[in-house]
């Protein structure tokens, strides 16, 4: 039923392709976020054409495959919410004209693949491989971004239309390189390119409706589809072609010696995808007509083949029980229209005519050829790879199908009609295609080139076969080579495993190797910065602090001038005499009581500095307070026996003492620069000569505090009734304390401790069982180390 | 004499950040009550000092006459004392239950949240 | 602390202490002195009560949890500010109001209600704290 | 009388200016005055909080329309009253405060268990909030730092609630550090005043122009110093992570939404509006702050293994983003920067809060215990997966869009892609570490999500076997708790895609900031000076 | 000499001589020895203090300070008691603990 809507779709853009085959392209906008100036906007030409379609039409089978394939699976829906969600996303891909929207669904993309490929959650594997695709994917997404804004910085535009329609282009820019490497960057990640391709067949560990839609037809397709949009910005440079080439020509080789590795149909596949997009690359990358057209052919023949052999290998796996090549065989008569489908798939992966495969092989010899010496290796490079392809879809189509019948954990029946159309209609499609060239160069290929180079391009298939033609001969050569490789798999298959286990090291695996370092390494900074240790993350503090204070002063003013200003009377000095000596005995200080009392003896003299200047209140203030304090210490320590000598190694009460003095220094200089600048004192003079008049007070500072600043005030006390809730909270929390799980390990000799326990033992005793049978009857008194009180003492 | 308070200032703060760096939870208090007052001493000063003369109009007239001590920093360190006050009360009482719980008041002791030797992060997906 | 003397006197002292901060705060307007200097001086009261008797005569003869005097405190200081909403002026807009009750002249405004909500705010929180502290927060 | 008090009547309409910091200040003493009345703390805490949301969305409406307001306590002309001043940022932000906090309320009154400490829990809540939006709106230096107390104190209040040991070395931790960040505060605001002989903010900003740069430079480093240890900058930010994880999760929820947010909101205000030339002569230091934050706490996040205590990390790798636009000064990097602070706090509370659920499924804290909650609870699995997103700036959701502004402003400011020859570096520097911090974010929330719920046991040799400790959430608490959680998701999820309103706004409190002339003529300063 | 006069010279001499007996009694805070004497000490420091006030009321004539000195008589001798109550304590705790009578002192 959910296959309705792509289908809709597919009819829908279907209807679209005369109006873009005319040289008409849609665009549609909707105002977004016009403060950033983006609309959001989408742009239908020949290319997102061909590129929604695919997606559109093979979406379609598979919706109605996957339906079949996890029937019965208890997340079956959340399966088709998230693929329903990635082929939206993926739609918009292709179809948005504003590069940011674009790469908003270029991660949303990449977000859907994460959750289908750990659909499967359960094992390790899936995890791993939906970890490293994300991870490598928003690493090329977030390059993507930048590239995106730069483009944007140099060329004006955020919508690409906009751009091309400007001419736009950066290759005479000065940062083109590294605009283009951050698109490549993008591209190919996305699209599985060497050396970030290792991502892909770990994808695998998606059920197989996933990895036919995703994970060949559609989003790895993603990275293509930019190349081939922003061909006409960036491309036609020899950095492009030189790097595309080669990056898609070791793409190709590596994808297509890896796929002959494989004895598992998915995996053998998921190399061969690997493969088919750098040769997509590759053919982006010369970026002629006829490489072009070819790459659009390839990519449309890929799609339909490859979604439907995908298909298929689920059949198979779904009927057998394995995706073992060695262990499956004979599956001919079990599973007669799978293997029609798969037959008529593998002509097109092989590149037999009439099928569309074989016309894009053509084409796309017919670009390199008779190039110099880098279209010469190019062809090799395209002939050896083509070859190992199709080396690759004869195993696949022979090997499970031919021969006697495997020894299966399953016994083999053909898969139910839902699963068999979908590789059926595309494999049968994609042999018709061959059939109506005239259409198909008019309404899909001419559009679709054009688009992507930015000029009009008249495309025409060459259908006649010729045999004076080169380029025939050149495909026979291909079909020759593949066969030999098919006749020689086995061998070549332990040769090239024997191969790829020499250095000992593989991508995938270094892709471990980079995570565990990064955690290791986020672990070893972590320790280090946040060890744990209060006394070093206040010497942090502090060292800062003396550079706050010391730097400016030193960097701007040089050391401050000593002010002229009175100096002290005697009884002034005494004062601060006690100060100072109170000071140092509170530091000196062996007992408690001591310390209390030297601190008892410092808040006096600060009280008396008060008011030996002229501040009464604060004076009167300051002793209450003082007062107060030492009886609240009093208190305190009568019930602790706590040590107040310090207990720093000597080399650490220096170092601490320095940063204690720079700080003490610090201040002291900056006061004296404050000291030195005239004093403002217009606030002051308004409170004295309004205070009497206004606000009917004459003492200021109470009217200061009552009515000129009253919210201050209001604020203070508040702090203070804050404090009061707190501290009886704080206090109050410890009477749980006997009912800890885990034994008392100090209780203070008073007789309430003992009565606590008493009066708070039995409502435990009678809420225990109760807990434990699920009510949940809020507890006074009793705390549980439960999740909510953050485990603590456990 | 502004100097010679603005130099009390600078011994306050060094005793008190000296005493704040020690390990001990009650001497750090103890420290951050000296820094406390420290700072009141240095609003004091910036607001310029004057002496015995405190701002309170006399009976029957509107302004003070002659100058007076500046009201402004007075009223700001009374809010201040009050608030670092009830800071300290907490603190200490708080200590005193750290004390109670983790059986030492000492900083070494207090590693529940970050311990000492905390698991290392797990290599697996 | 049961000394005979000391818990002879605490009551008289603490009376004196009590009166003398109410004394303080409603003059602090004019006089050094206001709500925080007669709350503090008012908490020491209590500490000294608490000390001389017990915690729990203490707590008896404030009959109310000392809490409920803060908070009361601030919602008072709260709504004398609010007070100014009526006359159309900002939050916390002193107004006075002059009685002459025959001979006697009282002056009434939303600052001396500032300052006994102050006051009330700083006797009832210290308070708290103080006889919390020798009961391990239960005072009710 | 006209020289010393403004005349003009004040409408009842300007009160809403006050009364998010009034209201839940008298709430809480109510609700200590009636202490006897129990079951009404709840209730009233959650009408109060709402109607501060009323209020604050009606002012940020306001200020929309007609650019900062201000009022003055007590009538006195300012700069010798206390002035209210907001602007869009502190109007906005202190909405998104109400907003979280009802969110928080909310979810905690489908607690099943009450916490511990229950008759302090609503009062300290509600002066939380005051606390924050006094910080938000006010307009006076001195009274910020009083707010600053009220929030430090109520902050202490809740997060030892439980008086557990854990709780009480994390609460020693945060107490130490952030009380003598106040108190550093408090002495650069000694200085301040002491140097210009003012304290209301657009009288300072006017003043500071002419100071001596030498004093000038050591206040804006002290409260550099000050407010970053406030917002959890590296390397003062240690206090965070150590605490953070220590008390209820909906506590957590509630401090990680709004205290670092105000520290953040408090470096803006002084050091970008007020002492812009001082903030130059410190770039180097915020610069290398925002780059170590941006990246270091990801990587602390992947490290740890404790959930909320990755949690913690990540939130400081937003404070990260907001001190590069701190360092990006110009419309968009601050309009980036304030409009990661009101994604920060609404998608921290979700993350919080849903840890909390998270903790409560699985009856564990440390994310090598849990596993099996993808199949057990998708909607709390979803729920998480789309606020992680979110956090690590994934498109469309919310976090994207300021990071958006923040490496165009980057882009903008080193004139790099300008075509011009010359360009500046650092810039470029910070863009790369917001890039770095936006995958290694995404790297430790895939993890966290892997291991806890992808992965159907806990760690180790029985990691493959499905977790048979799961509980349930009761019927109340999924349906309330979770239910209120994914509204906020939604939420979030909605602005994501329709970020053109709060982009638009934050551009507006942006230039408010830059160019405090609005500011200043809001509060009656600046006119002919 | 006017009363002026003489009432400043002898405020200033009160002064030094307060002033003097304040260093005394801080000699005593510091070297103690016992517990006790400290606690007098400062008990003795909060009574010079009162004089201190009184004497700089006496010398700017703003009798106001007068009211300080009779705050800080009324609630100066709590320190005290509180620390007294804290000897009696740690005594109390000791005998608990050791089975003698502990005396006052360290």
């Amino acid at each position: 039923m959910l296959a309705l809507v792509p289908a809709t779709i597919f009819v829908y853009l279907l209807g679209l392709i005369g109006v873009v085959a005319d040289g008409e392209p849609v665009r549609i906008a909707f105002a977004w976020i016009p403060s950033l100036g983006l609309d959001l906007s989408f742009f239908i030409d020949g290319l997102a054409l061909t590129f929604a379609l695919t997606i559109s039409g093979v979406g379609t089978f598979i919706l109605i495959y996957a339906g079949s394939y996890l029937k019965g699976h208890p997340h079956l829906g959340r399966f088709l919410a998230y693929l329903l969600a990635f082929m939206g996303a993926m739609l918009g891909l292709v179809l948005a004209d504003n590069m940011l929207a674009l790469f908003g669904f270029w991660e949303l993309t990449s977000i859907t693949s994460f959750l289908l490929i750990s659909f499967d959650h359960r094992r390790q594997a899936a995890r791993r491989a939906a970890i490293q695709a994300l991870v490598i994917t928003n690493l090329g997404g977030l390059a993507l971004l930048l590239g995106a804004i730069a483009t944007q910085r140099l060329l004006g535009h955020w919508d690409l239309s906009a751009i091309r329609a400007a001419g736009g282009t950066l290759g005479e820019s000065s940062v083109y390189l590294l605009v283009l490497w951050l698109f490549l960057a993008a591209a190919f990640s996305k699209s599985a390119q060497f050396p970030l391709h290792f991502w892909l067949p770990n994808a695998m560990e998606a059920p197989t409706p996933v990895s036919a839609f995703l994970h060949s037809a559609t989003m790895v397709q993603a990275g293509v589809y930019l190349l081939a949009r922003m061909t006409p910005i960036l491309g036609e440079t020899p950095a492009w072609t030189g790097i595309l080439c080669t990056v898609g020509g070791v793409t190709l080789l590596w994808g297509a010696f890896a796929a002959l590795r494989q004895t598992d149909i998915k995996l053998m596949l998921a190399q061969t995808t690997i493969a088919s997009l750098g040769l997509l690359v590759f053919l982006i990358g010369i970026g002629s007509e006829t490489a072009l057209i070819a790459m659009v052919v390839y990519f449309i023949a890929h799609a339909a083949y490859k979604a439907a052999l995908f298909m298929i290998a689920g059949i198979i796996d779904h009927e057998t029980g394995t995706r073992d090549l060695t262990a499956l065989g004979g599956l001919r008569d079990k599973l007669p229209l799978t293997f029609i489908a798969t037959i008529l798939a593998a002509i097109s992966m092989i590149g037999l005519p009439p099928t569309l495969g074989y016309f894009s092989k053509e084409e796309m010899y017919l670009a390199l050829f008779g190039g110099q010496w880098q279209g010469i290796l190019g062809l090799a490079v395209l002939i050896l790879g083509n070859a190992l392809l199709a080396a690759a879809a004869l195993i696949i189509a022979i090997r499970p199908f031919m021969g006697r019948l495997g020894v299966t954990p399953k016994t083999p029946h053909e898969a139910p009609l839902a699963m068999v159309v979908g590789p059926l209609a595309l494999g049968v499609g994609a042999v018709l295609f061959g059939f109506f060239t005239p259409w198909f160069d008019e309404m899909v290929l001419s559009p679709t080139s054009s688009a992507i180079a930015g000029m009009a391009i008249a495309a025409h298939l060459h259908t006649g076969i010729d045999p004076l033609n080169p380029i025939l001969w050149l495909s026979l050569l291909t079909w020759a080579l593949g066969g030999l490789a098919y006749w020689k798999w086995d061998q070549l298959r332990t040769g090239l495993r024997r191969a790829a286990a020499a250095p000992g090291l593989s991508f995938d695996h270094g892709f471990d190797v980079f995570m565990f370092g990064l955690i290791r390494m986020a672990g070893a900074l972590t320790r280090l910065w946040h060890h744990g240790r209060l006394e070093l993350y206040m010497l942090v503090i502090f060292v800062l602090l003396a550079l706050a204070l010391i730097l400016p002063v030193l960097g701007l003013s040089g050391l401050p001038a000593w002010p002229e200003l009175p100096a002290l009377h005697f009884h002034e000095a005494v004062v601060v005499v006690l100060a100072l000596a109170g000071l140092v005995s509170v530091l000196f200080a062996r007992t408690r009581l001591f310390a209390i009392l030297a601190l008892g003896a410092q808040g006096l003299a600060v009280a008396l500095i008060f008011m030996l200047f002229g501040a009464p209140d604060l004076s009167f203030t300051q002793l209450m307070v003082e007062i107060l304090s030492v009886v609240i210490l009093a208190l305190v320590m009568t019930r602790l026996n706590l040590d107040v000598r310090d207990s720093r190694s000597l080399e650490e009460a220096i170092r601490d003492g320095a940063v204690a003095l720079l700080c003490g220094v610090g201040f002291v200089m900056v006061l004296l620069v404050v000291l030195g600048q005239p004093f403002n004192g217009r606030l002051s003079e308004f409170f004295t000569r309004y205070s009497t008049e206004i606000a009917h007070g004459r003492n200021i500072v109470n009217v200061i505090l009552v009515d000129f600043r009253g919210l201050d005030t209001l604020g203070e006390m508040s702090v203070i009734m804050v404090a009061g809730i707190a501290i009886l909270a704080l206090l109050r929390s410890q009477v749980r304390k006997p009912l800890d799980p885990t034994p008392v390990r100090r209780r203070s000799p008073r007789k309430s401790a003992a009565k606590s326990v008493a009066g708070d033992v039995a409502p435990k005793a009678k809420a225990a069982p109760k807990a434990r049978a699920g009510a949940q009857t809020p507890r006074r008194r009793t705390r549980k180390a439960g999740p909510e009180t953050g485990g603590a003492g456990a | 004499m502004d100097v010679a308070i603005a130099l009390l200032v600078g011994a306050f703060m060094t005793l008190g950040i000296f005493l704040m760096l020690s390990r001990s939870v009650i001497r750090m208090l103890l420290g951050l009550a000296l820094l406390g007052n420290g700072i009141n001493l240095l609003i004091f000063v910036s607001g310029r000092l004057s002496r015995e003369a405190p701002p309170i109009v006399p009976p029957g007239a509107y302004v003070p006459e002659g100058a007076i001590a500046n009201p402004l920093p007075q009223a700001l360190i009374l809010t201040a004392i009050v608030i670092g006050f009830a800071m300290f009360a907490y603190l200490l009482i708080l200590g005193m239950r750290a004390y109670q719980s983790l059986d030492a008041d000492h900083t070494d002791t207090m590693r529940l949240a970050e311990p000492e030797d905390g698991p290392r992060p797990p290599l697996s997906y | 602390m049961n000394t005979l003397i000391f818990r002879t006197i605490a009551p008289l002292i603490v009376a004196v202490m009590v009166v003398f901060s109410i004394f303080i705060t409603l003059r602090g307007h004019n006089e050094p002195g206001g709500g925080f200097i007669g709350g503090l001086i008012a908490a020491a009261a209590l500490a000294i009560l608490s000390i001389a008797t017990s915690v729990q005569q203490a707590r008896r003869s404030l009959h109310i949890h000392p809490l409920v005097f803060a908070g009361f405190g601030v919602f008072m200081a709260g709504v004398s500010g609010m007070v100014s909403m009526a006359a159309h002026a900002p939050f916390l807009t002193g107004l006075w109001l002059e009685l002459e009750l025959g001979e006697a002249h009282v002056a009434l405004s939303t600052p001396l209600f500032f300052d006994l909500g102050v006051y009330l705010a700083v006797f009832g929180a210290l308070g708290a704290v103080i006889l919390g502290l020798e009961t391990d927060g239960e005072i009710d | 009388m006209n020289e010393a008090m403004i005349t003009t009547p004040t409408s009842w309409a300007d009160w809403i200016l006050i009364l998010p910091v009034v209201l839940p200040l008298m709430g809480a003493a109510l609700m200590l005055a009636l202490r006897a009345i129990r079951g009404t703390q709840a209730p009233v805490a959650f009408l109060v909080t709402l109607a501060v949301l009323v209020f604050d969305i009606a002012l940020f409406l306001r200020v929309l329309e007609t650019g900062p307001i201000a009022m003055t306590m007590g009538r006195w002309l300012p700069p010798f009253g206390i002035s209210f001043t907001a602007d869009l940022l502190g109007a906005g932000l202190a909405a998104i405060s109400a907003l979280v906090t009802l969110v928080i309320l909310v979810v905690l009154g489908a607690e099943p268990r009450r916490h511990a400490g229950r008759d302090s829990l609503y009062p300290l809540v509600l002066m939380l909030l005051c606390g924050v939006s006094g910080a938000f709106l006010t307009g006076d230096l001195f009274n910020l730092y009083v707010w600053f107390e009220v929030m430090l104190i109520a902050s202490f209040g809740l997060m030892a609630i439980t008086g557990t040991p854990l709780v009480l070395d994390g609460t020693i931790k945060y107490g130490f550090i952030n009380f003598l960040a106040t108190s550093l505060f408090l002495a650069a605001l000694g200085l301040a005043y002491g140097l210009l002989g003012t304290l209301n903010m657009a009288d300072m900003a006017i003043l500071a122009g002419d100071a001596n740069p030498a004093a000038m430079g050591v206040i804006a480093a002290l409260l550099l110093l000050a407010f970053g240890i406030k917002a959890a900058a590296f390397p003062v930010n240690a206090w965070l992570p150590a605490s953070y994880h220590t008390p209820p999760a909906v506590i957590s929820a509630l401090m990680g939404a709004l205290l670092t947010k105000v520290g953040v909101y408090a470096l803006l205000r002084t050091l970008i509006t007020m002492f812009p030339d001082a903030r130059a002569l410190l770039d180097p230091v915020i610069v290398t702050a925002a780059i170590a934050t941006l990246l270091l706490s990801p990587l602390g996040a992947i490290a740890e293994t404790n959930l909320r205590r990755a949690i913690g990390f990540l939130v400081m790798g937003g404070i990260g983003a907001c001190l590069a636009g701190l360092a990006l000064p110009s419309v968009d990097g601050l309009a980036g920067t304030s409009f990661y602070l009101g994604h920060a706090m609404v998608t921290m509370t979700a993350l919080y809060l849903l840890a909390g659920f998270v903790e409560k499924v699985t009856g564990e804290t440390d994310s090598r215990a849990m596993g099996g909650v993808y199949g057990a609870q998708s909607w709390l699995s979803i729920l998480f997966f789309v606020v992680m997103l979110a956090a690590a700036g994934v498109p469309p959701f919310l976090g994207f869009w300021p990071k958006l502004m923040l490496v165009e402003a980057g882009f903008d400011l080193s004139g790099f892609f300008d075509g011009a020859p010359g360009y500046e570096a650092v810039p470029l520097l910070l863009v790369g570490a917001i890039i770095l911090n936006a995958w290694l974010t995404l790297i430790a929330g895939t993890r966290l999500w892997a291991h806890i719920f992808l992965r159907p046991g806990r760690e180790g040799a029985l990691s493959e076997q499905p977790n048979d400790r799961l509980v349930r959430l009761g019927r109340r608490e999924a349906l309330i708790g979770l239910g209120s959680t994914g509204l906020l998701v939604g939420g979030i999820v909605i602005a994501g895609l329709l970020p053109d309103f709060a982009i638009g706004a934050a551009r507006i409190a942006a230039t408010d900031l830059l160019d405090p002339a609005r500011y200043l003529a809001a509060v009656g300063l600046g006119g002919g000076q | 000499m006017s009363g002026g006069e003489i009432l400043a010279y002898s405020t200033t001499f009160a002064l030094v001589v307060l002033g003097i007996a304040l260093l005394l009694v801080l000699v005593r805070l510091i070297l103690g020895p016992t517990l006790a004497d400290r606690i007098l000490a400062l008990d003795t420091l909060t009574t010079v203090a009162l004089g201190f006030i009184g004497a700089i009321a006496l010398r700017t004539g703003y009798f106001l300070y007068l009211d300080i000195a009779v705050s800080l008589a009324l609630v100066g001798f709590l320190a005290t008691v509180a620390f007294a109550r804290y000897l009696l304590k740690k005594a109390e705790a000791e005998a608990v603990s050791t089975g003698t009578g502990a005396g006052v002192g360290q």
